[in-house]
């Protein structure tokens, strides 16, 4: 009995401290160690602080059923006194959100329940969404900003741009993306020669630095064999026109005068406002540079002389040319741009079965995604859909061999790099992203994420605008590839002006006066207007159109324009708005804007007012400031300008 | 009871201690706070990547808005600063611009040249940009002088 | 101080909550275990033999203890969850990183349900092979038996309620053993236990109210016959 | 009946408190002998329950303090972890599933467990608790190796080796009596055993195995994958 | 703690082995009490924040005021354009009391009692004035209600 009283106080005693180490354990949170360490650190500061309550602090974010506790440990994200504090006790930066309303996990995603530094960045075992590094945090603006283009996140603009631009829709379903026009192959045959192909299809970049042709890293019997297969498409969908045989036999000095006649017309058609030369110019279309070594003059001729016949949808511009002239730029070309260092691929016999297996290997690496050819369309295994992968979660996920970290961002942005890096059976070509470029697409993609945002808290996209013109104007924009460059009523690529508001802006003669001889009112921009050569009639039609619909009767408005208030808009032109900083009048003043110069029979009157009212409210993130004008100033400077004929 | 009971607690602490069943609390603080950046940092490194948040804004402002007379580095060497008379402030005069105060820099860049009795060349953006977004600003000027 | 404690011990009140004195000679133990609740299960003397802790092992004791260590754990956790989708798991993580000594009740909740499975299944063993279940206990074993099966009912009800991964996986594999049962009776069954053709918010509540009301109701009512047999039967 | 019930008539209430009626003969062993020595419930019994009871607070506690409750990522119906495991209790039945058909596995063998359990205090066979070995040698021998090549052969038909190495080791030890006849030691307690006890031992040894294989030995695809092979 | 009876003999090393063994059980069910007590209480709640933005002042036209039924305050601004928040919590019995444009008083729809504008109780059992609570402007121009911070009726937010 005595052993056993023994043994029962010892285990008593035991019961007792073994239930009392878990209060314990719970007495000494890591959290609380961050806040007696704030307290002191703060006291010692020369500003006063607010001392922090010891307890757990938290952000209950109702509207989006979040609960982030990592205001516990970061307790000054509001004090301005600590805004060079070490971590986790620095001051938040300003931000268009308060972390007070939105708390904290929305952006930068991590554990916001936890109160342990591991388990809060989500490097604890079992969460899916750890804590987003700093590059790629703009992602998480793509949660709730889903309009085109996202103010102050400029990565993921840039990322949502390159994703549009590289065609990843050729192979990944990706939504809200639209797919970009790409050559058509269809009579490829007939239109390049072999070497160029061979060199084209195992080095793109190679060729054309600016491509947007990736790499598909092709070993040497896979090119050969989709060469052969491709080069056995040579029946255009429209008969190709035979160059007239004057070319060929014209004597050397007829031949050099046709050339100078191209060199002349390919300046003033202005082809480096959309195609590179070498890597310089233009950004928009073909390299130009070496082009007399890819493509058959025969079909040069034939598709300067109407591109929509060969490549339907191509953003090119029919221009006016005559024979002379067509003639006159092919030879041009033939002469100029020339590749003699093109490396000439071994003779080579064609594969009895390179049919089918070039046909194969098309469809492997998803080649009928992005360019047609003879109907053959997407592949059938398509790449993964990438419309949710931002939350994708961490095990689902099949790192490989790979060493990199173990993160979704870290993956996208390696699998962006080195497609095959995880796997080599992997299809994915490589793009030749450089750094940023690949962080800029994982942030996109990142921002693709499967998260439930509440409805009055997203931004969601301007209806994409199906506009589509009718009648002699239509067939016009079609043919002159107007929404290659501008955008009207929400349609088109913007690299020139907006026109959807361009009869209220212009007056009719300039207008008509500016499609005869182009110019540029702002010379910095290597974009430029080229000179389509346009027909009297047809530049009536335009600018009828655009007198009736590209116009809107809210922006007229009658300006007096007596002597007095034409000498007070003077003033305050130059004293009180010194407007001369950025706008040239005759030779003085800046060149950041358009010069005023012929304001008076270039702009309505109308326009200048409400353009001095709200710059912004026309052209929207224009960097002219709005003064804040009353009506009156307004009207004055208006006036004035009027008169700058 | 209350006491003995946290009198019991010190004894679970001090056998708990010698024993060592916890991980060291004091162990534990430094390795967390210590844990590199390059964990959560990407395999890609961006450039000016320790930039915060405000400087990028603030150097994105200054790009779209201001370089163009004051020039890319804030020297007021702008492309446009030769048609200007008065030339634009160089931002990296240190002895000028200690004299500025914050609130002068905000109040030029929202109300213009003419609100400080300066040049009207330069414009007001106080009902262009937000208030945040001259804050931004205001700091990035500020920080193109380097021995404030 | 000790007048005052033969004064607390001997006023009215104190004498009406026990009716016996302290249990330091003979009469009073007897009285202890005739009048105080708890020990009435037991009979006043045992044998000698049967208390020394290799004769039984001690594990129906101890599964009874682990049923109320559990009891009290499983009622002070259900006040921080609720069992919905959408908060059972954010609910586990509160317990986990807010609640005072949060983790601490869970981790005993979790490893006493465990203990209590593997320790019940000992006892039946002991039972087994000390041939303790010969008449005329045959019906108390099946008792036994029952108790058994609930006592990994209870576990597994409550395995779903965490509601992560490990927690929907492991139900959703266990329910679809119970389809295999032929001629859509395990159809039927799986349906009417998950209030749907898969594991979801019906699901959830289901396994809830089993495990927190039914299956413990229950094993207390099947306990209560167990130990009234046991006593009856001359056991300690 | 009279031969197993004996009325206790010098009923001593402050020895035996309200013992009306002793048993014997057909009953549990420690009922036979009725005059050992006895000792007070209070304290002897409640201090070592106390004991017992604090002890396994001690040790679950102290577990609590150092292994934290698994929580893993969130419920996720349109991912399923490889492999998907069952609770610990029920993965011997998992592991059954795999290598039977469904209804086999996941309803008859269960039924025929708990039924099995429930009947063993009505089998008249069990309570004599006699040698296998000790009447009928030969037939025993034939029944046993007889009932054991079926289930030999039906194990082997689907392949169910994890089931089949302890069958074939408990028969092993039911035989070694057999063939080796001693008077004590290891083998003559083995030869000592009744058939029932050999019935339970084998399938708690069942249980035990598949039990650890469907924790231990089961990675991807229910394949077998060694505990100290990581899986992903 | 003792029979009289045993209390004479003396306090021997197995009594005091006992009482060591029961005084552990006592002291760990005490502690588990207060424990429990602990646990029961929660350390952090989902209640709307003390201090919380209500907007630029632009959008409070002088003379108005504007029930924030969220943090249950009353936004006031008044004709010369100053600020203050008075709490919409009654303080009779907690109910919400509303603001009736028509007669220009806080009534609470409970058990009718009547506050002005400044939160002064006019009629009613409402034994007090209507709480003021902390006004100010952050650094962008936005309105900040403090409720955890209560203001004497003279103090109010000039903009």
């Amino acid at each position: 009995m005595n052993t056993l009283r023994k043994v029962f106080a010892a285990v008593a005693v035991l019961f007792l401290i073994v239930l009392a180490v878990s209060p314990l354990k719970d007495f000494l949170r890591e959290w609380k160690r961050y806040q007696v360490k704030y307290n002191t650190l703060t006291a010692d500061l020369p500003q006063r602080v607010k001392p922090v309550e010891i307890g757990i602090r938290q952000i209950w974010v109702e509207k989006l059923d979040r609960v982030d506790r990592c205001v516990t440990c970061h307790v000054g994200l509001k004090e301005p006194a600590l805004k060079n504090a070490p971590e986790p006790y620095r001051t938040h930066p300003q931000m268009f959100h308060d972390t007070e309303e939105f708390g904290c996990t929305i952006c930068h995603e991590g554990q916001g329940a936890a109160t342990e530094y591991m388990e809060s960045i989500g490097k604890g075992k079992y969460w899916d969404r750890p804590i987003l590094p700093r590059a790629f945090m703009e992602a998480s603006c793509a949660k709730c900003h889903k309009e085109q283009e996202v103010p102050g996140a400029p990565v993921l603009n840039l990322g949502r741009k390159l994703i549009r631009e590289s065609n990843c829709l050729g192979c990944h379903k990706i939504e809200g993306y639209v797919k970009q026009w790409v050559p058509v192959l269809n009579g490829v045959g007939s239109k390049v020669n072999r070497a160029w192909l061979v060199n084209w299809l195992k080095n793109p970049a190679g060729y054309a630095p600016k491509t947007r042709m990736p790499d598909f890293m092709l070993s040497n019997d896979e090119t050969n064999t989709l060469a052969d297969f491709l080069l056995s498409f040579k029946e255009f969908p429209a008969p190709l026109d035979p160059i007239p045989a004057r070319l060929a036999s014209a004597t050397e000095a007829a031949k050099a005068k046709l050339v100078e006649l191209g060199s002349t017309r390919f300046r003033e058609a202005r082809c480096i406002s959309c195609h590179p030369i070498n890597g310089k110019g233009g950004y928009v279309a073909t390299d130009l540079g070496k082009i007399a070594s890819k493509a058959d003059p025969r079909w040069l001729y034939n598709y300067i002389k109407n591109p929509k016949r060969f490549q339907p949808g191509v953003p090119m511009p029919r221009y006016r040319f005559s024979e002379d002239e067509l003639l006159g730029i092919v030879a041009y070309m033939q002469s100029e741009f020339v590749d003699y260092d093109m490396e000439q691929p071994p003779a080579h016999t064609p594969d009895p079965g390179f049919f089918e297996k070039g046909r194969a290997l098309f469809n492997k690496y998803s080649c009928g995604g992005c360019h047609e050819l003879g109907g053959i369309g997407r592949a059938e295994v398509m790449a993964p859909e990438l419309t949710s992968i931002g939350g994708k979660k961490l095990y689902e996920i099949d790192f490989g061999k790979s060493k990199i970290d173990q993160t979704l961002p870290s993956y996208l942005t390696t699998k962006l790099l080195q497609p095959r890096e995880f796997s080599s059976s992997m299809k994915m070509p490589k793009f030749g992203f450089s750094d940023e470029q690949a962080t800029a697409i994982a942030v996109a993609l990142l921002g693709n994420d499967d998260e439930k945002i509440p409805d009055e808290l997203l931004v969601r996209p301007a209806p994409s605008a199906a506009f589509v013109p009718q009648g002699g104007f239509g067939k016009l924009v079609d043919d002159l590839a107007c929404f290659g460059c501008h955008v009207m009523n929400g349609r088109g690529r913007l690299v020139a002006t907006d026109l959807s508001l361009e009869a209220s802006q212009a007056q009719r003669s300039w207008i008509e006066g500016y499609f005869k001889i182009p110019y540029s009112l702002r010379p910095v921009l290597t974009e430029r207007m080229p000179n389509l050569f346009l027909q009297g009639p047809e530049i009536k039609t335009l600018v009828d159109f655009m007198e009736t619909s590209f116009i809107a009767d809210s922006l007229d408005r009658d300006v007096p324009s007596d002597p007095v208030t034409i000498a007070n808009g003077r003033g305050l032109y130059f004293e009180r708005y010194g407007c001369q900083g950025c706008h040239q009048i005759g030779t003085k003043g800046g060149y950041v804007g358009p010069p005023l110069d012929k304001a008076g029979t270039r702009l309505k009157r109308g326009w200048i007012f409400h353009w001095l009212k709200n710059p912004q409210s026309l052209k929207p993130g224009t960097i002219e400031p709005n003064n804040n004008l009353p009506d009156a100033e307004a009207e004055a400077i208006t006036a004035y300008l009027m008169t700058l004929k | 009871m209350r006491s003995l009971f946290f009198v019991c607690i010190l004894c679970a602490l001090f056998v708990v201690g010698c024993k060592g069943t916890r991980p060291q609390p004091e162990e534990e603080t430094r390795q967390s706070v210590r844990v590199p950046d390059s964990t959560i940092q990407p395999a890609v490194a961006l450039p000016g990547k320790t930039s915060s948040y405000e400087e990028r804004q603030g150097a994105f402002l200054y790009g779209k808005y201001c370089a163009v007379c004051h020039g890319q580095e804030g020297k007021g060497d702008g492309f446009n600063a030769f048609n200007l008379d008065p030339r634009p402030r160089d931002f990296s005069d240190s002895a000028s611009m200690k004299r500025l105060s914050d609130g002068q820099i905000i109040q030029t860049i929202s109300g213009g040249g003419r609100s400080v009795n300066k040049s009207p060349l330069m414009p007001s953006y106080g009902w262009t940009l937000s208030r945040q977004q001259i804050l931004y600003l205001a700091d990035f000027v500020r920080s193109r002088s380097t021995d404030f | 101080m000790r007048a005052f404690l033969k004064e607390l011990t001997r006023s009215q009140v104190w004498r009406s909550i026990f009716r016996h004195g302290l249990p330091l000679s003979n009469r009073t133990r007897a009285e202890a275990v005739f009048y105080n609740f708890f020990l009435h299960l037991h009979p006043t003397k045992v044998r000698k033999r049967s208390i020394k802790y290799t004769y039984t092992w001690g594990l129906g004791g101890l599964s009874a203890g682990l049923f109320i260590v559990l009891v009290l754990t499983g009622a002070l956790l259900m006040l921080y969850y609720r069992p919905s989708v959408q908060q059972a798991y954010n609910d586990m993580k509160d317990l986990q990183f807010v609640v005072s000594s949060g983790q601490f009740l869970r981790n005993m909740h979790r490893w006493g349900a465990h203990a209590m499975v593997a320790i019940v299944f000992l006892h039946m063993m002991r039972v087994f092979y000390t041939g303790s279940y010969r008449p005329p206990k045959e019906f108390n074993w099946v008792v036994g038996v029952v108790l058994f099966v609930i006592s990994i009912l209870l576990s597994y009800t409550g395995y779903l309620l965490p509601w992560d991964q490990l927690a929907y996986w492991g139900i959703s594999v266990g329910t679809n053993m119970v389809r295999a049962v032929p001629f859509g009776i395990g159809e039927n069954i799986s349906f009417v236990l998950l209030g749907g053709h898969a594991v979801g918010e019906n699901a959830l509540v289901r396994f809830y109210v089993l495990h927190c009301f039914i299956l413990p109701v229950s094993a207390v009512l099947f306990m209560g016959i167990h130990f009234w047999r046991v006593r009856k039967d001359g056991g300690v | 009946m009279t031969a197993d019930f004996r009325l206790e008539k010098n009923s001593d209430a402050k020895k035996v408190p309200r013992r009306l009626a002793f048993i014997k003969g057909r009953t549990a062993a420690r009922v036979k002998k009725s005059d050992e020595e006895m000792v007070m419930t209070v304290p002897h019994l409640v201090v070592r329950e106390a004991i017992a009871f604090m002890v396994m607070v001690i040790v679950l506690a102290t577990l609590s303090l150092v292994f934290n409750a698994p929580l893993e990522w969130v419920a996720n119906p349109g991912h399923t972890p490889n492999p998907a495991k069952a609770p610990w209790y029920f993965l011997g039945l998992q592991e059954l599933l795999h290598y039977f058909p469904p209804v086999v596995a996941g309803v008859v063998l269960p039924t025929l467990v708990v039924l099995a359990l429930v009947a063993i205090p009505y089998f008249q066979v069990n309570v004599k608790l006699e040698g296998l070995w000790k009447e009928n040698r030969r037939v025993t021998l034939l029944a046993l190796v007889g009932g054991a090549s079926v289930l030999a052969i039906v194990l082997l038909a689907y392949k169910v080796y994890a089931m089949l190495v302890p069958t074939v080791f408990v028969l092993g030890c039911m035989l070694l009596p057999y063939f080796l006849r001693r008077e004590t030691g290891v083998i003559a307690w083995l030869g000592r055993r009744p058939l029932t006890w050999w019935i339970m031992t084998w399938f708690v040894i069942i249980v035990l195995v598949l039990t650890a294989i469907g924790i231990l030995f089961r990675g991807p695809e229910w394949s077998w994958t060694w505990p100290w092979k990581e899986i992903y | 703690m003792d029979d009289s009876h045993e209390l004479k003999s003396s306090f021997s090393r197995r009594h005091f082995l006992e009482l060591i063994g029961l005084g552990a059980i006592g002291v760990t069910a005490a502690g588990s009490i207060v424990l429990s007590g602990e646990y029961l209480s929660p350390n952090v709640v989902k209640e709307a924040p003390m201090r919380f933005k209500i907007g630029s002042p632009e959008t409070f036209p002088p003379g108005s005021v504007t029930l924030d039924k969220d943090h249950k305050v009353f936004i006031v601004r008044a004709k010369e354009g100053y600020f203050y928040a008075l709490s919409a919590v009654c303080t009779h019995l907690g109910c919400i009391a509303n603001w009736k444009a028509d007669d220009g008083i806080v009534a609470c729809p409970c058990h009718g009692s009547k506050f002005d504008r400044e939160g002064r109780v006019i009629d009613g059992p409402a034994p007090r004035p209507l709480q003021r609570f902390s006004m100010s402007l952050d650094d962008l121009g936005q309105l900040v209600v403090d409720r955890s911070v209560v203001v004497g009726e003279e103090t109010v937010l000039k903009v």
